[in-house]
């Protein structure tokens, strides 16, 4: 198994799909021509590959998702790339109102399979280029929500959600695509809405997905020198989402903590917490904690956006008050 | 497309059909058997009929949420038709849609849609997917005047010229959205002159006379078949009742209201076209009059007959494809009732 | 006092602050002809009774958020209404990236004194007309959120919205509009982001808002007759969020429920219970318990609406249960 | 506006101002003393020097993103734009905005926005409280050929029309939006004519003339000073970098990019206007660049003796107004440390 970007393992699964599918087509702004294919490269050369199926569209966001959706109702497969999910704000009536509820609206006549590829997060910016809104997105009946963090989980969830018959929202940190890891040359798939423990620990279980997975993992060795033991559960898909798998670990670590990138205030770790909450009251030794994005427009500023977005010392940190019990 | 006597006669029926449709989804709303929204098509009737009569039966229709007359003149069965509006299981869309969202995509009818400008780009994703395909199938897209000052109306006309894409886009301009005349609205009244900031073709036509809106729409699908791309038609009408059930309507002059009313379409068809060419006898109107009655207090009974949606399907199609074994699952798992406590009482 | 519907609370509140300031104004869609002023009939008579400030727009709701932050920007108060909350979606982009984020990013040069006014809430209006999306908007920094449940509150509160220097998106439950309740004649206002206890009890911690108040009031009454006595906190404002009563409480009751209309995943209750175990982990002796609207694309169907939106037999019977231990 | 002597060297002197700022930003972006995103002014320069000499000093700015050249113009203190390009405190908005988000309020410049089409609403309705307070300012309102396509383009135009409000749109044509060029993104290649949809009025003019487009911003703006509305000026541009210091710009040729600059604003400028009606010497043209030189220079002195912003002042300017005495509050309060260890790493 070679060792490949995030980027490429993302392009190996969008070749792929467009080489087993004469239906499937990407659209998006500046995914042809621009520096050879995408602001962040992920479909670079692919046009040329597929000639016709690979199209530059105008800067309408509304239009490439309604279109989209259009494309995938008369039985097209369209993926939509969003430059980022920021312009996603655009489109939002098209993804929530439409995309996401025409299936039931319609009592099952009409399908919806598209995927909307989008990377997130932040990058110097600024405060409206710099957002997540996972959380939305992952509330909206109708709609599935996937967010890989390893190029493995990356290439084998991309290729299931465009084989999926419901519209899918495919987010992808930018501060992934250069990250490195184990790909198999062979086609594999990775169902949608199963969580996978990415660590196994005793002393305290961390829910997470994305970018801020690879900060817990760094965060987990720092600790496991301090005798501390992360038990670390990738969420994957944020739509449905399956808290099976954190659900047994809190029997066995009795602490819980949610690390998310986005807003804190109704974020998905919100949602984690108040569900293990419920369902693993009695098990619990402590509140859940929640290490999240702070409440700020993002700021310019180096200084005060590194201040904004979770790191890993936030994780150890948090981590570590936990384990005093310093809550 | 040169119609036979049958096809002219069958225009009337189907508009009558409408009014008839119309006018009693009105009684049934009074007497609250319908709920919601309701947006009724009584003094368009020419439009939806004339636009259809020039498509073939596997072209595609998208409409906004005044639905009900594309659905009867697609050919869509009045009784399944207004069961939708009571919200019964045998209802178009098992009563989960109502009266906004009409549909029956096996008769290629992709529904109605409510959100003011929101099925254009669908439309012209549906007008690609048919390309794509080969089909030879075109669009027909029909939105209110209204309609054309949101965002997603031109973003919509630039991608399908761009793309040159087989779709009509049919304005129907009847004056008011909601409450608010054109001339507060729209910066342009001649609608159809919006097309121009896309170089689209467009035209504008007499939105109550149905042969005009016939022939007008013949010749732009003819267009759109042969590769020449989209267009715009401006149907230029008049609605006779309020926006919705909900509307009363106070900010329409009665003036303006009887003034249009003495261009009826169905009368001036009736008496300009039929009566006058003599394609029709009193006697076979007042008999076409008794068949579309009884097909409409017919619907009516099936409606009422009907019964509504189980509960336990509520969570069905929310999904195509659901995401199974699912051990916790807020968002497609019923959460325990402890919790909701839903669905029983009521 | 005399009592008087929320709807004519709402205009008198519009009415006395375009008195008072000629810089505040009202637009939207059919707020003026249609059946005599608004959808909703709010501004009913506004527009005659001041000439030029309360005034119909196009249908275009990017352009009437838009338009009213560049107004706002430029020293007018604008009073923007969105026909219902489902078409701020088109006007999602404004309202996240342009009203909440100007005041930051251009580093307090800017100002956005404007509301946004709209009704949310069902009434078989099927699934893109019968949305809440308060939890949205209330995770968003640099925005304010109010959303009132009685006609005194949404009056005092509609007046300090209007006399706020922020953006404030004001939410108004359809089916509030024709509800009672007294309101002085005299002027009063009430400040933004001060949760109210509505009922004092001492068995379980309610906190709720808007509509779902009036449901939960009703449940209280009926388990006041079983020995089930409710402290019942109303939010008033959802961003900031006043959860200080709420932790009082708490503390007394040892039990806590959230009671929401919207959407249960990543709703205001998981971020009220969430943040209620995190800081009175310890007083809790029963995991905090969500009433929620169930995550479907609205039906129109009757007895389907019913079965989606929590009433107060759904309040009655979690209350119960939590009470017996039954979670 | 006849322009004195003066004046036409300063138009001058101002190009050479931003071609040379935009120089050392990228040179300092190289540096990585900026980053995010940076998008340069070269090429365009007459348009924001002809445009602004053409207004008032208190008429209302809103720009998108490629805002450097209107900042200079507009007579912002370069020091203060480089030093927000670095994100220190001392710039123009203490290191929020950055490179896109330049502004001044005081200069009546309201900032460069970053979401296509975004800000032209709020131009609107800048242009609307302009005529709410009877200022007799009126807005000018930049934007590229690229964002023609969005629905707030045409949502805008259509309500300055329909409010008659005095705004002027001044779309850049640079022939590209990022790598897509005009043919790909707009069913319209002459921008101006998109202005028909609302019977707005609109103007092509050569936008490496800064004269030309002096004139033609002279005329609208006394059309919209005078009451006669908005209106819609296309200047045909081209840009000789990409479009953002990101940018490989693979996608254009060398030839297009090259032919380009044969027709250089500054070059043209000085050559057939300056120099030809003796209106400048060499030597006075080089005492120019050296002035300007030091300018840029000192700016990028200052720039870096900035601090930082202070990290507590992160929870700042958030809430014009913020609500005092919360007790606990995620969205104002910062949450206690245990649950984010933030603001102290580094
Ligand atoms: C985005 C959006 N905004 C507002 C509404 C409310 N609304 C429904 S229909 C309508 C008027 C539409 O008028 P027009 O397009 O002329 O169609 P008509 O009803 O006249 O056929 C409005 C404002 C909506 N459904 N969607
Ligand atoms: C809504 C939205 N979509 C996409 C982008 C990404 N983007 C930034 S600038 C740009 C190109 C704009 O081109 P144009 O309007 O021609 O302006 P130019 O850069 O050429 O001056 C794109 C696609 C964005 N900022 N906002
Ligand atoms: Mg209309
Ligand atoms: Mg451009």
């Amino acid at each position: 198994m070679a060792e490949i970007t995030f980027r490429e393992a993302l392009k190996r699964a969008l070749r792929e799909e467009l080489t087993r599918d004469p239906d499937v087509v990407i659209w998006g702004e500046d995914i042809v021509a621009y520096g050879g294919g995408g602001a962040y490269a992920v479909t670079a050369g692919l046009a040329k590959e597929f000639p016709g199926r690979v199209r530059d569209t105008p800067i309408a966001e509304e239009a490439i998702v309604g279109v989209g959706i259009g494309a995938a109702m008369g039985g097209v497969r369209p993926i939509v790339e969003l430059m980022t999910i920021n312009f996603a704000l655009v489109a939002w009536d098209q993804i929530v109102n439409h995309a996401a509820k025409l299936h039931h609206m319609f009592n099952g006549q009409i399908k919806v399979p598209m995927v909307m590829r989008s990377p997130a997060g932040f990058g110097r910016t600024a405060a409206t280029h710099s957002q997540n809104f996972d959380s939305w997105l992952a509330s909206v009946p109708g709609l599935k929500v996937v967010e890989p963090a390893t190029p493995y989980d990356a290439k084998g969830l991309l290729k299931a959600a465009i084989r999926d018959d419901d519209p899918v929202f495919f987010i992808e940190h930018l501060q992934l695509y250069g990250t490195r890891g184990e790909v198999p040359d062979t086609e594999y798939l990775i169902p949608l809405g199963v969580s996978e423990r990415k660590r196994e620990g005793r002393h305290l279980t961390v829910v997470t997905w994305g970018r801020m997975l690879v900060e817990t993992m760094k965060a987990a060795k720092v600790l496991s020198g301090e005798g501390i033991e992360l038990d670390v559960i990738d969420l994957r898909t944020l739509r449905p989402m399956d808290l099976s798998l954190a659900m047994q670990s809190v029997k066995r670590t009795n602490r819980a903590m949610v690390v998310e990138e986005g807003w804190r205030s109704m974020g998905i770790g919100a949602e984690v917490a108040a569900t293990l909450q419920e369902q693993v009251f009695n098990y619990l030794d402590a509140p859940i904690a929640r290490v999240a994005g702070l409440e700020v427009p993002m700021p310019y500023a180096k200084n005060l956006e590194r201040a904004t977005v979770p790191f890993s010392d936030d994780v150890v940190a948090a981590a570590r008050a936990m384990m005093t019990n310093q809550y | 497309m040169e119609m036979n006597k049958d096809e002219l006669i069958s225009l009337y029926r189907q508009m009558l059909l409408i009014r008839t449709f119309e006018d009693k989804s009105a009684e049934m709303y009074a007497k609250a058997k319908i709920a919601g929204f309701l947006h009724l098509y009584n003094g368009q009737e020419a439009i939806a009929v004339g636009a259809l009569s020039a498509l073939h039966s596997d072209d595609e229709l998208v409409t906004h949420y005044r639905d009900h007359g594309y659905a009867l003149a697609r050919g869509i069965d009045s009784r399944f038709v207004m069961a939708e509006l009571y919200g019964r299981e045998t209802g178009t869309t098992g009563g989960r849609g109502g009266s906004m969202h009409i549909a029956s995509v096996e008769k290629h009818f992709w529904g109605g849609y409510a959100i003011v400008g929101g099925h254009l780009p669908l439309a012209v994703g549906l007008a690609y997917a048919n390309v794509h395909h080969n089909t030879g199938r075109i669009v027909l897209c029909v939105l209110g005047d209204g309609s054309t000052n949101i965002g997603t109306f031109h973003a919509a006309l630039n991608w399908a010229q761009l793309w040159h894409l087989p779709v009509i886009f049919l304005v129907e301009n009847n004056m008011w959205a909601m409450g608010t005349a054109i001339s507060i609205h729209s910066s342009v009244i001649e609608i159809y002159k919006k097309a121009a900031a896309h170089e689209m073709y467009a035209e504008r036509v007499d939105g109550k006379d149905v042969l005009a809106v016939h022939d007008a729409v013949c010749k732009l699908a003819e267009r759109a078949r042969s590769g020449e791309g989209p267009s715009l038609l401006e149907a230029v009408t008049y609605r006779y009742r309020g926006h919705s059930m909900a509307d009363s309507d106070v900010q329409r002059s009665k003036e303006e209201i009887n003034e249009q009313k003495q261009r009826d379409p169905l009368t001036m068809y009736l008496t300009n076209v039929l009566l006058k060419r003599n394609l029709l006898t009193d006697e076979q109107e007042s008999q076409i009059h008794h068949e579309v009655e009884a097909e409409v207090d017919e619907a009516v009974a099936f409606a009422d007959a009907s019964a509504e949606p189980a509960l336990d399907t509520l969570y069905d199609k929310i999904y195509a494809q659901p995401v199974a074994n699912m051990q916790i699952d807020g968002s497609l798992i019923r959460p325990a009732a402890l919790y909701t406590g839903n669905g029983t009482h009521g």
